[in-house]
């Protein structure tokens, strides 16, 4: 089971001064309603999409947990139903931006209390026309305990939400977030009938398709939604969503033509996708990575010599070559990928080198030390990260033992509770939100428990930061500190290659997931 | 007329097609139609491997290496698979020696009976049926008409041997071959089968070959008799000759261990050593009178002297071996009480000490299963020196190689592990490991009924020479009476586990009896070849169910002098009768 | 013993040579390594047979041959140990259960009859999320789940060899029920026990493979023969060595013991479960 | 018929007693692992309060015991309990698996069980030939590769390269029984190759040690040929240790099938075992610890069943 499906899928969407949407600024606040990009993916040139089809789309999890509550979601088959039979206040776009859905305004003059105003004679599945009431229903039962909501630290900042007119309402938050509308883009925050608690059979929402069979652990069936509110949407008479957990039969049945659609491939099954010929992957560069935690509250990993030493020993090409056949981008040990526009250039990057991490070692006391390391399947590519560490380690004289603990159970029982382990963390939208859940000092994950004051006043700074250049400053900075003294190494983030058949058009990469963020439902078309 | 069987240079081997070995050698031998010829030997004396080659078939591992073997003008050796199937079941027909597992447990003996002529084609299913009905009338079958209906384990063993040669004879063949057919059997039921295959025999003209080690048996049935050893042709000759004229000594041996030997010496009388009293026992709950569910011993009483044998004789189902069992402990006794060496002596084995089951051994009669084939001899003779003397290396190898000399084994089997040996040297290993125990009293049950005449006779002779020398006591559990007769110091017969005579062994040799030990003894076949015609019939044992303490005479309804009135309403007196002679019966004695 | 090897028919022969060469290579597996088993030698993966690498490489570019080698023991001692625990653990309560009281014998039976019903791969699946995947607990689950199996059939034989007079004289002498199971019955239900473990070590290597299938089988960077065969298994359409050569080897050596303890157990004279 | 009766009646009441050793087994093995449904549910979410919330609602502050008894109380009055991963009612969620798993296991023995007798039967009539070392063999190595490995190469094969077959059993609704032809053959295929060759070694092993019997000589005496002998005299009594050896084998269609749903994504009960493992689901966990025991009751119970119809001696109750 892997965190990129644990962990709320809430992502971080720029807010660019005149985005490719012609958005006005955030700081304005005021977003125009939010016309519908993808018109022209680049797997669809010219052709203009034709209707009907049934089509089958395999993602990688299964299992009895599947749900139909939004705020349950948390694995990559949860997200792709959420997404086929709900929709947000925003949805993402591919330059990572929040676009309008069912929000009609979303603006905000301190980035702290929101005004939205909602689309017109928008209706539930159920006939039931979509009110502020539904809306404030659907933020506020994060908050409370009975739901069980993956985003209830999230949901945490709203204060407040009131119905301030027939179709409007204002949020309140806790401090000021100029990613709200990114935040709300997030499966999890998908909106709900008011008073629906009963999501095991039923699932009322606004979405492109409605629910015609949900088994959980073995699949759903979606129909087209005749009444879906963007004009000429969807396009697919029929989905059937199914998960197959084991890589290689989600690459066989693609090729066999059972599936149309396969979610996450092994850059090893590339070559055979494409030689199939009526089969292609999509790749998708994403901030998701794996990175090696050291924790600074244990000894020995909290020497930083020691943690220096271990990030000269992460032989970062040979990761991106062999573990990843080069579907992966280098590193700099910090969690920004270089797509990132806050990504810090002038850092320099890490290189592989034993005789600093010899040096290191040695400073620290540490040659001929043995030192258990944690992986798991769970993490991906982690054992096998830790067995060329392992390697490094015999030629720097650091004996590192693996331990490969079962998938099951890591993320309560290992993740973050030994001094050398791995850990796996989703692409965020939002670096506020990425660094506020896994770098600072009170962070509900801070995975290696890493303790730096500078860094929490730059992070509070740049959350009410208004100027771009100040802002980039500011998150360049706080990369450098991560990359130099943080307890994590980051080799490389991780590239999500998606399977398809050919026929399939009108869909393009966004990077929080596979299939555009897992929200291809109401883009993609059947040309057959 | 010409031969209908020739038997011409038969060879036999065994073992792989490079290194033979000869179980075989040779073997000719001719019969003309109807006649009736004994191969006579003891096991391994090749006598059913020759028979079986009659119907042209090879037990695995065996092959039919050369020679001829013609019944009537085919040449069985020179015959494919399919040709023999097709003559065997329908020209010659086999009955073979234990009939209990030589029919197919989970199959209606009606149809297994008629399956040869079905297969053959000689006759439909009715004609079959009926056939095989007339069959079991002619063999003297009870309820003819339904006992095919029934399944093999449902009825008695005589009757299966009968019905399997219901099932040789249904596709009339010209030649019938019997192998040891009453070898199991007791000797009343032995009689009336004998008489059956005779009469049958007759009936149909067939030839037949009667294979059996038992000298007087033979005797009944066969115009010539052909003695065999190691595979090879002793003597072939027409039977009185054989029985009068006997040239060869292995024959003579054979014919001697048929004649009970009556030169009976009395041992002298000594102090009791084992005495048991009133025993009741048997299966099933426990009842509240202390009665069992299923008596299988009643109100059985008898003291066993130092250095003399007590023989308890009776035929299957007379509960002989479950006093054994009784004594040995192994089946605790409901009610009565046994005295060993005057001390009391616990019903259960869990709850006798050492000593006590030091002083009782159990010699079991199938040495077969009595060893443990995964011991070498010398640890099973050496286990009781150890566990009772506390003997072990030097001492005990010592103390085994004197036992095997004093049951006449070579020193060097000590080492060996006794699956290979022969039935006797097992029989004498199984005896010399109660010995090592050096016990007051051995139960000696059935020991020789496994083996053949001659080595049985060997096997009785050490017994006797041992306790000579060693001066136990035996209880000697036997069906064979003769032996009984020279054996013992004193008798007790039992029939349906109550004691219908106790006699000292001079009285006993010396009668009258009980009609019930009339009937064994008159059982017994002689040398007579016309023994057999004389006998009168139909006294063969009948499965009848106890009835719950049931004091009547129980051998009542097979008894050919019961009196109507007083044998099925009062229970028998007991007569006694000179030299401590007792009798339960209401016939008169005193004549 | 040289008269017993004689002895064999020609497919015991095969069979007890493929299980010497294993053993053997097993044993020195590890020291003949043309090249470390983890490292990652080779830019290309799932090359075919080369003279730099004799079996090719891996999905990483590690050399095939140094891991068949290193993993060979994995495959072979494991299961041996965990068959051998099971057949032994399994005889020796079935043989205790064959001397006891009927109270006592249908308890135990119940149990197994329990443990039998448990899936080997679940119960695997609990146990390592439990305690970890490492080779002692690999063993005791294998032992675990298969003692069962063992037991029902040591049971039944001892029972039967229980019902012998051999048996009946030794209790009669007064003897222990100690000395009845391991003395008088124990000797007698060797031989089918020792089949019995033959099809055991089997079905031991099968699981631990099926384990490594549900990503649970022996700890990295060293790999038993059926994670080697899993983890290339998207080898497999290009026909690589990587999977092909460990699959291989799997097949010989379960059908190698089999021929072996099949020969061994056609040359057993005596078997109590035939009486 | 009345043995068998008086069988099933004593059998029953010995079985409530496995199931309870069974329940209380995997009670306590599953207490091993490490976090609990609480945990599970809320993922890396999982705030201290809101853990300690959901755990008051699944009642797991309670001691194990209590627990355990609660559960059982609950199956006792017919309750299986609600799944804890979907709040679901635990005998929905696997009627509809189990109903699934039947069918694999339905079809995989229609085919197997017949096809590992005739190997069997063939191999004892002929023992010690060719054609018995053949197919032992044969047998050996369907047993010698790994059944993953075997599926893949079938899934490779017929669904990636020859395109006849779906590489995933999925059942259409309102399928023809050629769709379930297409959709069950690989794994079937697969099972049956897993499962037969120790039914057959198991069938060849009986009917050989009945061929050394006198009265199987006695019918080759009568001049029955070698396959009436076999079939119609030795056969019948080898039926009791036959039926329990298949008995034994297709026990492990209901649990032992993990891999196979897996590779071709077949919803069967295993696989919702191994979830509620993860789920740590417990109620739906000792569900199907329960339903995979009295899987193997059954079996075991038909195996003896039908040994005592064959053997007129036990049928009497002799």
């Amino acid at each position: 089971m892997k965190p990129e499906y644990r962990f709320s899928d809430s992502r971080r969407a720029m807010l660019k001064a005149m985005g490719a949407a012609g958005l006005v600024t955030a700081a304005s606040g005021l977003m125009v309603p939010g016309h519908v990009l993808a018109q022209t993916p680049e797997n669809a040139q010219t052709q203009t999409p034709k209707y009907g089809g049934r089509i089958r789309v395999a993602s990688t999890s299964v299992s009895t947990k599947d749900t139909l509550d939004p705020a349950k979601a948390s694995l990559s088959t949860d997200y792709m139903r959420i997404y086929m039979l709900y929709s947000g206040l925003t949805q993402f776009n591919r330059e990572l931006g929040a676009d309008l859905s069912l929000a009609e305004v979303l603006e905000s003059d301190d980035q702290q209390t929101w005004q939205i105003t909602l689309r017109q004679g928008v209706t539930f599945h159920n006939g039931k026309s979509l009110t502020p009431q539904d809306v404030v229903y659907s933020l506020m039962r994060h908050k409370d305990p009975a739901t069980t909501s993956r985003v209830a630290p999230i949901a945490a900042q709203f204060i407040d939400a009131k119905v301030t007119g027939p179709n409007s309402l204002s949020l309140t938050l806790a401090s000021p977030n100029a990613d709200l509308p990114i935040i709300l883009a997030s499966a999890n925050f998908c909106v709900v009938a008011e008073g629906t608690t009963d999501f095991t059979r039923t699932a009322n929402g606004t979405g492109p398709y409605t629910l015609a069979e949900f088994s959980p652990g073995v699949r759903t069936i979606a129909r087209k939604n005749p009444d879906f509110f963007k004009p000429g949407r969807p396009y697919l008479d029929e989905i059937e969503l199914v998960g197959i957990a084991d890589e290689s039969s989600r690459v066989n049945a693609l090729l066999s033509g059972d599936i149309q659609m396969a979610l996450a491939l092994n850059p090893r099954s590339t070559k055979r996708v494409r030689r199939s010929g009526n089969c292609d992957v999509m790749q998708t560069e994403s901030g998701l990575y794996t990175n090696l935690i050291m924790r600074q509250d244990v000894y020995p990993t909290n020497n930083p010599d020691f943690v220096l030493a271990i990030k000269y020993m992460m032989n970062r090409p040979l990761i991106k070559r062999a573990l990843f056949r080069g579907y992966a981008t280098i590193a700099n040990d910090h969690p920004v990928p270089p797509s990132h526009r806050y990504y810090n250039a002038d850092l320099p990057q890490r290189p592989y080198d034993l005789d600093r991490a010899r040096y290191h070692l040695k400073k620290a006391g540490m040659t001929g030390a043995r030192v258990p390391v944690f992986a798991s399947p769970a993490a991906e590519g982690s054992t096998d990260m830790a067995a060329l560490l392992q390697l490094a380690g015999i030629e720097t004289d650091l004996k590192l033992g693996i331990n490969r603990v079962p998938a099951d159970g890591y993320w309560s029982n290992h993740w973050m509770k030994h001094p050398l382990g791995f850990g796996n963390i989703n692409p965020r939208a939002s670096l506020d939100e990425l660094f506020s859940l896994f770098y600072k000092s009170d962070a509900p994950w801070n995975e290696s428990g890493w303790q730096n004051p500078q860094f929490d006043q730059l992070l509070l700074a740049a959350r009410g930061e208004g100027n771009e250049q100040v802002r980039k400053q500011m998150y360049g900075d706080m990369q450098t500190l991560i990359a130099e003294q943080c307890g994590v190494s980051i080799p490389v983030f991780l590239n999500i290659i998606d399977g398809y058949d050919k026929r399939i058009k009108g869909f393009y990469p966004i990077p929080t997931g596979g299939f555009m963020g897992y929200s291809f439902a109401e883009h993609v078309w059947l040309d057959a | 007329m010409t031969n209908h069987v020739e038997v011409n240079q038969l060879r036999v081997d065994v073992g792989p097609l490079e290194s033979p070995k000869t179980i075989v050698h040779d073997v000719s031998f001719t019969l003309k139609r109807g006649e009736v010829l004994a191969l006579i030997g003891e096991s391994g004396s090749g006598k059913t491997t020759i028979a079986l080659s009659l119907l042209g078939y090879a037990r695995p591992g065996c092959r039919l290496s050369s020679g001829a073997v013609n019944v009537g003008n085919d040449n069985m050796l020179a015959l494919n698979e399919k040709q023999l199937a097709d003559l065997r079941g329908r020209k010659v027909a086999y009955v073979a020696q234990s009939a209990a597992a030589a029919f197919n447990p989970s199959r209606r003996i009606m149809d297994q009976v008629i399956e040869s002529a079905l297969m053959h084609g000689v006759l439909n299913r009715e004609q079959a049926k009926v056939k095989a009905v007339d069959l079991f009338k002619q063999l003297a079958l009870p309820e003819p008409d339904t006992i095919g209906a029934r399944y093999p384990h449902e009825v008695s063993g005589g009757q299966l041997q009968r019905l399997m040669a219901a099932m040789a004879l249904i596709c009339e063949p010209e030649l019938v071959i019997f192998d040891e057919p009453t070898t199991a059997l007791d000797v009343t039921t032995q009689v009336e089968v004998l008489k059956a295959f005779k009469a049958a025999v007759k009936a149909y003209n067939t030839t037949a070959v009667y294979v059996s080690h038992d000298l007087a048996v033979v005797a009944q049935m066969a115009d010539r008799i052909l003695v065999l050893q190691h595979g090879k042709v002793m003597e072939n000759n027409v039977t009185s000759q054989i029985l009068n004229h006997a040239e060869h000594t292995y024959t003579r041996q054979l014919l001697s261990a048929v004649q009970d030997s009556d030169a009976f010496q009395d041992n002298p009388k000594h102090d009791t050593v084992l005495e048991v009293a009133n025993i009741e026992a048997g299966y099933g709950k426990i009842l509240r009178d202390g009665s069992v569910e299923i008596p299988v011993l009643s109100d059985i009483s008898l003291k066993v002297r130092q250095g003399q044998t007590v023989g308890i004789i009776g035929e299957s189902g007379s509960g002989k071996s479950t006093f054994a069992r009784v004594i040995a402990g192994l089946l605790p006794a409901a009610k009565g009480y046994m005295l060993l060496n005057g001390k009391e002596l616990k019903p259960a084995i869990d709850e006798r000490s050492k000593a006590e089951c030091q002083h009782i051994q159990m010699v079991f009669q199938n040495a077969d299963t009595a060893l443990n084939p995964a011991h070498k001899v010398g640890d099973i003779l050496g286990r009781p020196l150890t566990f009772f003397h506390g003997l072990t290396g030097r001492a005990r190898a010592e103390r085994v190689a004197e036992l095997l000399e004093l049951v006449k084994l070579p020193a060097d089997l000590a080492h060996r592990k006794c699956g290979a040996l022969s039935g006797g040297q097992k029989q004498r290993i199984n005896l010399a490991r109660a010995l090592a125990a050096e016990p007051t009293v051995i139960l000696c049950d059935e020991v020789t009924s496994a083996l053949d005449t001659v080595v049985a006779a060997a096997i009785l002779d050490l017994l006797e020479e041992l306790q000579q020398k060693l001066n136990i006591a035996i209880v000697f559990i036997s069906h064979d009476i003769s032996t009984v007769k020279s054996l013992c110091d004193e008798v007790v017969v039992l029939y349906k586990g109550k004691k219908v005579e106790h006699a000292s062994g001079k009285a006993f040799r010396a009668g009258p009896y009980h009609p019930y030990t009339e009937l064994l003894v008159s059982s017994v076949p002689t040398l007579d070849p016309l023994w057999l015609d004389t006998k009168p019939d139909g006294h063969e044992q009948t499965a009848v169910r106890i009835a719950q303490n049931d004091a009547l005479c129980r051998f009542r309804n097979r008894c050919s002098v019961s009196i109507q009135g007083q044998c099925d309403s009062l229970p028998p007196p007991e007569h006694k009768l000179p030299e401590g002679k007792r009798i339960l019966c209401h016939k008169d004695m005193a004549l | 013993m040289r008269s017993q090897l004689s002895a064999l028919p020609v497919s015991g022969k095969i069979g007890l040579s493929l299980v010497v060469f294993w053993v053997v290579l097993a044993i020195i597996g590890p020291f003949i390594t043309p090249y470390s088993a983890s490292e990652l030698v080779a830019y290309d993966v799932f090359e075919s047979f080369s003279g730099k690498y004799w079996l090719g490489t891996d999905y990483l570019g590690r050399d095939v041959l140094s891991r068949l080698l290193d993993g060979a023991r994995f495959t072979i001692f494991i299961p041996l140990a965990a068959a051998g625990l099971a057949c032994a653990t399994g005889t020796f309560i079935a043989l205790f259960a064959a001397v006891s009281h009927r109270r006592t014998d249908e308890t135990i039976s119940r149990f197994m009859d329990a443990l039998i019903s448990i899936p080997s791969k679940i119960f695997a699946l609990v146990m390592i999320a439990a305690f970890g995947s490492s080779v002692p607990i690999l063993l005791t689950i294998t032992a675990i789940s298969y003692m069962p199996g063992s037991f029902r059939l040591a049971r039944s034989l001892a029972v039967n060899v229980a019902n012998m007079d051999f048996v009946t004289v030794a209790r009669t002498r007064g003897e222990s029920r100690a000395y009845l199971a391991v003395k008088e019955i124990l000797p007698n239900i060797v031989h089918p026990m020792l089949a019995d473990f033959g099809l055991r070590f089997v079905f031991v290597v099968l699981l631990l493979s099926s384990l490594s299938f549900l990503g649970l089988g022996v700890q990295p960077p060293q790999a038993d023969l059926g994670s080697l065969v899993r983890e290339n298994i998207s080898g497999l359409a290009e026909g690589a060595p990587a999977v092909i050569i460990p699959a291989i080897a799997i097949a010989t050596i379960t059908i190698a013991v089999n021929l072996l303890i099949d020969s061994l157990r056609g040359g057993a004279t005596y078997s109590a479960g035939s009486k | 018929m009345k043995v068998i009766l008086r069988l099933i009646a004593q059998r029953i009441g010995v079985s409530l007693i496995t199931l309870l050793i069974v329940s209380a087994v995997v009670f306590f093995i599953a207490n091993l692992l490490p976090g609990d449904a609480a945990q599970e549910m809320l993922g890396q979410s999982a705030t201290p309060e809101a853990v300690a919330e959901l755990r008051e609602a699944y009642g797991l502050n309670d001691p194990p015991p209590v627990r355990y008894a609660k559960w059982l109380g609950g199956l006792l009055t017919g309750d299986a309990g609600v799944s804890l991963a979907n709040d679901r009612p635990v005998d929905a969620l696997i009627g509809e698996r189990l109903s699934k798993s039947l069918l694999l296991a339905g079809f995989t023995a229609v085919l197997a069980v017949p096809f590992a007798m005739v190997l069997g039967i063939v191999s004892a009539m002929y023992s010690g030939s060719r054609i018995d070392k053949a197919v032992n063999i044969f047998t050996l190595s369907m047993v010698a590769v790994p059944e993953f490995l075997l599926a893949t190469i079938l899934v490779l094969i017929f669904a990636v390269e020859l395109n006849w077959l779906p590489s995933l059993s999925y059942i259409p609704r309102d399928a023809t029984a050629y769709d379930y032809f297409r959709a069950f053959a690989m794994p079937v295929v697969t099972l049956c190759i897993v499962l037969s060759a120790q039914m057959a070694r198991l069938t060849r092993a009986a009917v050989v040690e009945q061929l050394s019997q006198p009265y199987v000589e006695m019918a080759l005496l009568k001049g029955a040929t070698l396959s009436r002998a076999v079939l119609r005299h030795a056969l019948p009594n080898a039926v009791g240790p036959i039926v329990n050896a298949i008995a034994l084998s297709l026990s492990y269609l209901l649990g032992g099938v993990v891999i196979v749903e897996v590779i071709f994504n077949y919803p069967g009960v295993a696989s919702l075992m191994v979830d509620a493992v993860t789920n740590r689901d417990m109620p739906l966990l000792q569900a199907c610890a329960m339903l995979f025991c009295v899987g193997y009751l059954i079996l075991v119970l038909i195996a003896d069943i039908s040994a005592i119809v064959a053997n007129p001696k036990l049928r009497k109750g002799g």
